[in-house]
């Protein structure tokens, strides 16, 4: 890609971009929210068109009007934000805009053939069969490189495909870009996560502000560097934190059995403790339950059977309100579906659970003058970064809009804060800052606990591990003795002796 | 009377079953159709009007599908290309069928209403099916449209679901974003369905003015395609849901006029009777029929590029 | 529709004649009933008495007093509305323009007719009844049928009568009656008629608008000289010629003319209601050459009756049932 | 506008001509702008009614039906109850826009309940409305021998002496005060009260009201509440002002239908649906006009609106779009 150039209106997402990736190689894109590396590939798999560059492929100048231009130049988009069409099923999906009929019918059964054997050669495992809205989060990522596989790409872009993956997932899918190499294909991989970038890439491409600001072999580089490189500063990984000094029970869950609509247990007995002036990190494999318990907790879901208290008030029986009026805060897993109205402003949203309480508002009068004033002091303290208070949160970035929601749930100085994977899909930086607010949360002596497929974050953060597993807390450990391996094992069912 | 209740039925649901099998393909796209009854209203009134200049009636139904697929136009390219609010569209495009086949109306024939059709699509018996008692009568001897309607229904399930244009329109409906990644053009799929929907809906207004009746006048569609676009939620958004909402619209009908006829109005006032389709489809849908989830992209604007 | 207005109209202001204005109802001037017919009787009145006319359509009920409001101001002689929807708006705006004449067409206002106003009514029960005569006597299987529109007193007053009719000249037949509540669905119009047939009826009276247009479809469908439909208002044996045995006539045209021209000459006064039938020659059956000699004379036979008071018919459900 | 001129020309009429009657005959004489004002009234407040469900995501096409009951409980209100004069028409105008709250209950609790579209239950009750105002007023209300009921008595009507004698005597009455002290009152409920707040929150993003500890179910059934209230003022204004008196229907008047369009183009915002509906009122009376003036049938009108509606429509997008576009270049600067 050379001289690439596009802009948006008051921006330039991508400017006067070089890119050279060579046949065979893994080449990450690395660069802060909002840096402009969706916007490049997209422009590589011809859903924008560039103001200014050109783009050639094998010394060949092309131009790629749209997706099927792409497709038929042997590039394939794995999208940052699945493309699955949710009551399709898998071979739906994966043949959608290139489909082989026989007669004018779709032929299914050949379809089905031909994934089953493309899953095999790669090692995708997918059930072709499966409905898109049914599989897991994992299985949804190996659809959506199948579509492109289908397709006969050889260039392949996978825009932050681990963001949304559990670390064994993560795994399964580094091994697949190895055997994607090993068959001749060339991958471009964006991610914010400079160990995955460290383990299968060859050289990285580190872009600020649209502009690319050097390429690298990661052979002759380090994490600290390219964070450095990235964010334009030095950035610490670690987590600066004081031993934990536990009080009181807040959070106590009992024999918990919350059943999901199609009346399977998925939290099935679940016991659970958290200490005011702690983090307990919960650990699992995704849809172990762990967004149940949240969403039993904060009475978004019904409790089958069991008891949750919260100092020591049983709360399964109130409602949502009361149990936030209760003192729990809650940074929700999924940022656009639950945690913020997009199209409300961000001062609108800063005042979600309190609107009605003064100062927000007197009698039935809503004061949107003191909401604005408590936004902006938000604003400022979390350092969202927006035009104006009222700036709609649908115009925000990703992390700024994870920043107003941290804001905004801290704020409240909840005795329970509950954490849902807080940092998906975050640069580093952002991450940073959201972990000292967590931190420093704890160390007011309230209770938090943490909700997260990232390893890394739960080891960092937790002053006590519980792993869930099949909806239940199998086992405890502690963050300071325990390695990823073990954890890892836990995760997977298997009990520590046994281990 | 069973018998009687079966005609009934068919006669009252079929230019509803067309009709919803209209806002079936342009609802799947994602784009919303509430001008059915537009439609309906200018397939009904150009039927009517080439069929008198004609003589045959086959050509005043072809005229209506094309009538309505030009009227579906200015829908598709307001709603489509233009974006505009799908609603206020197809109110739009009610208003101006309405206004303008009513105009014609009285510009053409300086009458309120359309000559009277002399030849006309009338039943049909099937050779040997009419004959089965009860069903043959009713299903197997009526109008060439309700055989038209249930082959498009039939159609209208193996395009959706077996052909690749189905899948596609379906896939517009639900993600367009992701559609457009796998090549497919969002717009053209969208223009294709509302024309669709044009053509069948103006056929279920035809077969008021050349089949049932056989006249046009601002009376002949009065709020059936409303009826029709509340099947089409009634059935899911599935042709053979749409098609048992239709027909369960119809039997009602049929039960409050049996009602009528065998002296029910005696006790109970024939407006109550009238009533009946209408509380029995609130109660089937309270009790039963439940949540119908919508094609997810059903009203939003496909901006390219967006999210 | 306007168009004719414009060239029949003319409306010259200048011209000190005798001015006519229009109003109808939401059924507009072409509904092929009561507001057509008047419009004929007033183009009557413009070729034969020189009478400027005019007309205004209401598309909603809210529009009749703003359009008899217009034509006052304009100081017409006499504004006709046509229909029972009018029995509120015309003492409301005859209050108002007491210099202006008005004509009420189908209510006689409930008996309270101010001075400037004259209202119409016909006795349609009578003419129904002549109807049920003739289908009485039409009929093979004694199975009998009446469609009506929306239930209203207007309506029912056909049924009445109708059923009145029927039992008169033939007490062994059955009258099937249905209402569509509506005077638009054809579909049901045909659906009822369908039924009807299918249930043994042979002859259909109808007072129900468009809903009747179902009707005709239907018996046209049907074996000719075995299967009868009956129209209303106007002779409606166009819609189909083989199957019609007669219509019930209303004269509105003949009313209107007949009135007009009396005010005009002056030779009437207003602040009255004129309830007319036979004997003004303003209902009747629509001539037929699918009635026999002797249905038709036997329809006279009753028509003298009622002429001479012999019959009292019946105007509602409870007359009905005292009825002989 | 253009549109309606072409047809006309085509057509031998003279469109300058009928486009002048348009606008002299509904705004320039005192009777014609009262009338004007009186058409415009309920579609105020129809617009409003649709306006306010659309923010709160729901559909409410049964706003005719609900107009319907509204005139008749507001009906049975001043024929049946003896109260005095200002008490009177009170009474009458609250108790039909209750029973047009209680006509959009039954979808909005099905609905939040049982997950039913709104949209369905909103159309079969309109002619369950219909129905049932017939059967009333056959069989209960209508004077003898007529089919219509009797006039409310002057206590309970909404025609003031001092607003018909401004407007030469025209039929103009009480309900435009009404209608615009609804929007006002919708601009207060919607984006000052804590209510609000909350309907639009639900509006937008159920999940997330949900999150935040709001009743969802609740608030959906509020707004179709407060949607038929406001149709049913619409109702309440139209009986107790305009006409009087109940008549046996044949079909529905359009007004609810009327009002879809009128909140859409007016963005569902008040002053947007004010503007609208006076658009809308305007070129409803002044069709009659057109007939008479210029011998235009008013069907052309419907023609003329049809194209109005389908050029706003399309450019109120373009105009959001460009303001959206601003904000961006706002934020990014
Ligand atoms: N469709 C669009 N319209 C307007 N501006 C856009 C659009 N898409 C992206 N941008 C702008 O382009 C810039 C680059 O966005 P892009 O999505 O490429 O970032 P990114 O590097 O992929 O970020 P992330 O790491 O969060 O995925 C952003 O600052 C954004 O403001
Ligand atoms: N259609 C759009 N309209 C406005 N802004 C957009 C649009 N698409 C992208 N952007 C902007 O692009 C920037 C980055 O987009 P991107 O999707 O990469 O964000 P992100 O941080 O990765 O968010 P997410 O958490 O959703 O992945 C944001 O500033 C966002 O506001
Ligand atoms: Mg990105
Ligand atoms: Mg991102």
């Amino acid at each position: 890609m050379v001289g690439i150039t596009k802009r948006f209106p008051g921006i330039v997402a991508n400017d006067d971009i070089h890119l050279t990736v060579k046949q065979g190689e893994i080449h990450a894109l690395l660069g802060e929210n909002g840096a402009g590396k969706s916007t490049l590939m997209n422009v590589l798999f011809g859903l924008y068109q560039p103001e200014e560059g050109e783009i050639k492929i094998k010394n060949k100048k092309v131009t790629i009007t749209g997706p099927t231009v792409a497709n038929k130049l042997g590039i394939g988009m794995v999208h940052q934000h699945f493309m699955l069409v949710q009551p399709f099923t898998v071979t739906e999906n994966i043949i959608l805009g290139d489909e082989r009929t026989s007669s004018g019918f779709i032929d299914y059964k050949k379809a089905e053939k031909e994934i089953q054997q493309l899953s095999d050669q790669y090692g995708l495992k997918v059930d072709p069969r499966a409905k898109a809205s049914e599989i897991s989060v994992g299985m949804q990522q190996r659809v959506e490189i199948l579509k492109t596989l289908y397709r006969g790409a050889d260039i392949l872009i996978f825009d932050e495909p681990t963001a949304v993956l559990t670390p064994q997932e993560i795994e399964e899918l580094i091994e697949i870009m190895r055997n994607l190499i090993k068959e001749g294909k060339t991958i471009i991989f964006i991610t914010h996560k400079l160990k995955e970038i460290m383990s299968v890439c060859d050289r990285v491409t580190v872009i600020r502000r649209g502009k690319v600001i050097d390429t690298v072999n990661v052979a002759d580089t380090d994490e600290n560097e390219l964070a450095a490189l990235m964010v334009g500063r030095e950035v610490s990984f670690e987590v600066n934190k004081e031993e934990a000094k536990p009080g009181e029970k807040v959070l106590e869950v009992k024999s918990l059995v919350v059943e999901d609509h199609r009346g399977i247990h998925v939290v099935d007995g679940l016991e659970l403790e958290v200490r005011a002036g702690e983090v307990v990190g919960i650990a699992g494999v995704d849809g172990n339950g762990q967004s149940e318990l949240i969403e039993a907790i904060t009475g978004l879901m019904p409790v089958k059977d069991g008891l949750i208290q919260l100092n020591g008030k049983k709360i399964n029986i109130l409602g949502t309100r009361k149990i936030i009026e209760a003192g729990v805060g809650h940074i929700p897993e999924d940022r656009h579906k639950r945690g913020l109205v997009l199209d409300f402003s961000i001062s609108e949203n800063m005042v979600l659970q309190t609107y009605y309480k003064p100062p927000f508002s007197k009698g039935l009068i809503m004061q949107y003058r003191e909401v604005d004033k408590y936004a902006t002091r938000l604003i400022e303290e979390y350092d969202v970064r927006t035009p104006s208070q009222q700036t709609l949160a649908r115009s925000l970035s990703g992390g700024n809009q994870q920043k107003a929601i941290i804001a905004r749930e801290i704020d409240r100085n909840p005795n329970l804060l509950i954490a849902a994977q807080p940092t998906r899909g975050l640069d580093v930086g952002a991450i940073e800052f959201i972990h000292q607010r967590i931190i420093e949360h704890r160390d007011k002596g309230k209770a938090v606990l943490l909700v997260s497929f990232e390893l890394d974050e739960i080891l960092k953060l937790s002053d006590r591990i519980a792993v869930i597993y099949e909806g239940k807390i199998i086992g405890w450990v502690d963050p300071k003795t325990t390695t990823e391996e073990e954890l890892g094992l836990l995760m997977a069912g298997r009990s520590k002796k046994e281990g | 009377m069973l018998t009687n209740i079966l005609q009934t039925t068919v006669l009252y649901s079929t230019p509803l079953i067309l009709a919803a099998m209209g806002g079936l393909f342009s609802e799947r796209s994602g784009v919303v159709n509430i001008g059915l009854e537009g439609l309906m209203t200018m397939g009904a009134f150009i039927a009517a009007i080439t069929s008198l200049s004609t003589g045959n009636p086959w050509i005043g139904l072809i005229a209506a599908m094309i009538a309505g697929v030009i009227l579906a136009l200015p829908h598709a390219v307001a709603a489509i290309t233009f974006k505009a609010d799908q609603v206020v569209i197809g109110v739009a495009i009610n208003f101006l069928a309405l206004g303008l086949s009513v105009y014609l109306v009285k510009f053409m024939y300086d009458a309120g209403q359309t000559p009277t059709v002399q030849k006309k699509l009338e039943a049909v018996a099937i050779p040997g099916l009419s004959k089965i008692p009860i069903l043959g009568p009713s299903i197997f001897q009526a109008s060439p449209f309700t055989y038209i309607a249930i082959v498009v229904v039939i159609l209208s399930y193996i395009i959706l679901y077996k052909t690749t244009f189905g899948m596609r329109l379906r896939a517009v409906g639900e993600h367009p974003h992701a559609a457009e990644t796998a090549g497919i053009s969002v717009i053209a799929m969208r223009y294709t369905a509302v024309l669709i929907s044009g053509a069948l809906a103006a056929i279920g207004g035809a077969c008021l003015s050349i089949s049932i009746g056989s006249e046009f006048n601002q009376g002949t569609v009065a709020g059936q395609g409303f009826i029709a676009l509340a099947a089409l939620i009634f059935g899911k958004w599935n042709p053979f849901g749409a098609l048992g909402a239709a027909t369960f619209f119809g039997f009602a009908v049929a039960l409050s006029l049996m009602g009528q006829l065998i002296g029910l109005s005696k006790y109970v006032p024939s407006e109550v009777l009238s009533m009946l389709p209408y509380v029995l489809t609130i109660i089937a849908l309270a009790s039963f029929v439940g949540r119908a989830v919508a094609p997810s992209a059903l009203g939003k604007p496909f901006e390219k590029g967006s999210r | 529709a306007g168009c004719s207005t414009s060239q029949q109209g003319g409306g010259n202001d200048k011209n000190a004649g005798f001015k006519l204005g229009l109003v109808t109802d939401t059924g507009g001037l072409n509904d092929q009933s009561f507001n057509q017919i008047s419009w004929e009787g007033a183009k009557r009145a413009e070729k034969e008495l020189k009478v400027d006319i005019k007309a205004l359509e209401s598309k909603r009920d809210e529009d009749y007093v703003p359009n008899l409001t217009k034509f006052a101001r304009e100081k017409r002689d006499i504004i006709w509305a046509t229909g029972f929807k009018f029995e509120k708006p015309i003492p409301e705006v005859a209050d108002q323009f007491p210099k202006v004449h008005f004509g009420i067409v189908d209510s006689n206002l409930g008996g309270k007719v101010p001075k400037n106003v004259i209202a119409v009514t016909f006795k349609e029960h009578e003419g129904s009844f002549l109807a049920g005569v003739a289908a009485a006597l039409t009929t093979k299987s004694n199975k009998i049928g009446y469609i009506g529109g929306i239930s209203s007193p207007l309506i029912k007053k056909f049924e009445s009568g109708f059923r009145a009719g029927v039992q008169a000249a033939n007490p062994k037949a059955q009258v099937q009656v249905a209402y569509a509540e509506s005077f638009t669905d054809v579909t049901k119009g045909r659906s009822l008629a369908k039924n009807m047939y299918n249930g043994g009826v042979d002859v259909i009276f109808h007072a129900s608008g468009g809903v009747g247009k179902g009707l005709f479809d239907e018996v046209k469908t049907r074996e000719k000289g075995k299967f009868w439909a009956i129209g209303v208002d106007m002779d409606q044996s166009a819609l189909a010629p083989d199957h019609t045995l007669t219509s019930m006539v209303k004269r509105v045209d003949t009313a209107i003319f007949n009135i007009t021209k009396d005010l005009k000459d002056k030779k009437l006064e207003a602040g009255k209601h004129l309830d007319l039938g036979f004997k003004e020659d303003a209902l009747g059956l629509a001539d037929s050459k699918h009635m026999s000699d002797d249905v038709k004379k036997k329809v006279e036979e009753f028509k003298q009756k009622i002429i001479k008071g012999e019959i009292k018919v019946p105007k509602d459900e409870n007359e009905l049932k005292s009825f002989k | 506008m253009i549109i309606g001129s072409i047809a006309m020309q085509v057509a031998g009429y003279n469109p300058f001509a009928a486009y002048q009657a348009l606008f002299v005959g509904s705004l320039f004489q005192a009777f014609d702008l009262g009338e004007t004002i009186r058409t415009t009234t309920p579609l105020i407040l129809t617009g409003l009614a649709v306006a306010i469900a659309f923010r709160t995501g729901l559909f409410n096409i049964g706003v005719e039906g609900q107009m319907i009951v509204a005139q008749l409980a507001s009906l049975l209100v001043g024929i049946k109850l003896n109260l005095p004069p200002v008490l009177h028409m009170i009474v009458a105008v609250l108790v039909g826009g209750i029973a047009g709250a209680i006509w959009g209950f039954i979808p909005g609790f099905l609905k939040a309940v049982r997950g039913v579209n709104e949209v369905i239950i909103c159309i079969m009750m309109n002619f369950i409305a219909l129905y049932l105002s017939n059967v009333l007023v056959r069989n209960w209300l209508s004077e003898q021998g007529t089919d219509s009921t009797p006039k409310i008595p002057e206590s309970a009507s909404l025609r003031v002496d001092f607003l018909s004698e401004m407007f030469d005597s025209s039929r103009v009455h009480l309900g435009i005060i009404i209608a615009l002290i609804m929007a006002f009152v919708m601009y207060i409920l919607l984006w000052k009260t804590k209510r609000g707040y909350e309907l639009r929150a639900v509006g937008y993003n159920p999940s997330a009201a949900e999150y935040a500890g709001i009743n969802v179910k609740r608030n959906i059934i509020l707004s179709m509440v407060i949607s038929g209230f406001f149709a049913g003022l619409a109702g309440a204004g139209e009986l107790l002002g305009t006409q009087g008196y109940m008549a046996i229907q044949s079909a529905f008047t359009g007004i609810g239908f009327d009002g879809i369009a009128v909140a859409l183009l007016g963005a569902n915002t008040p002053i947007g649906v004010i503007l609208a509906a006076l658009l809308f009122g305007v070129l409803t009376y002044g069709s009659q006009n057109m007939e008479h003036v210029a011998q235009v049938p008013p069907e052309l009108i419907r023609v003329v609106v049809a194209a109005i509606i389908f050029f706003v429509a399309a450019n109120i997008s373009g105009i959001l779009l460009g303001a959206v576009k601003k904000k961006r270049r706002a934020k990014e600067s």
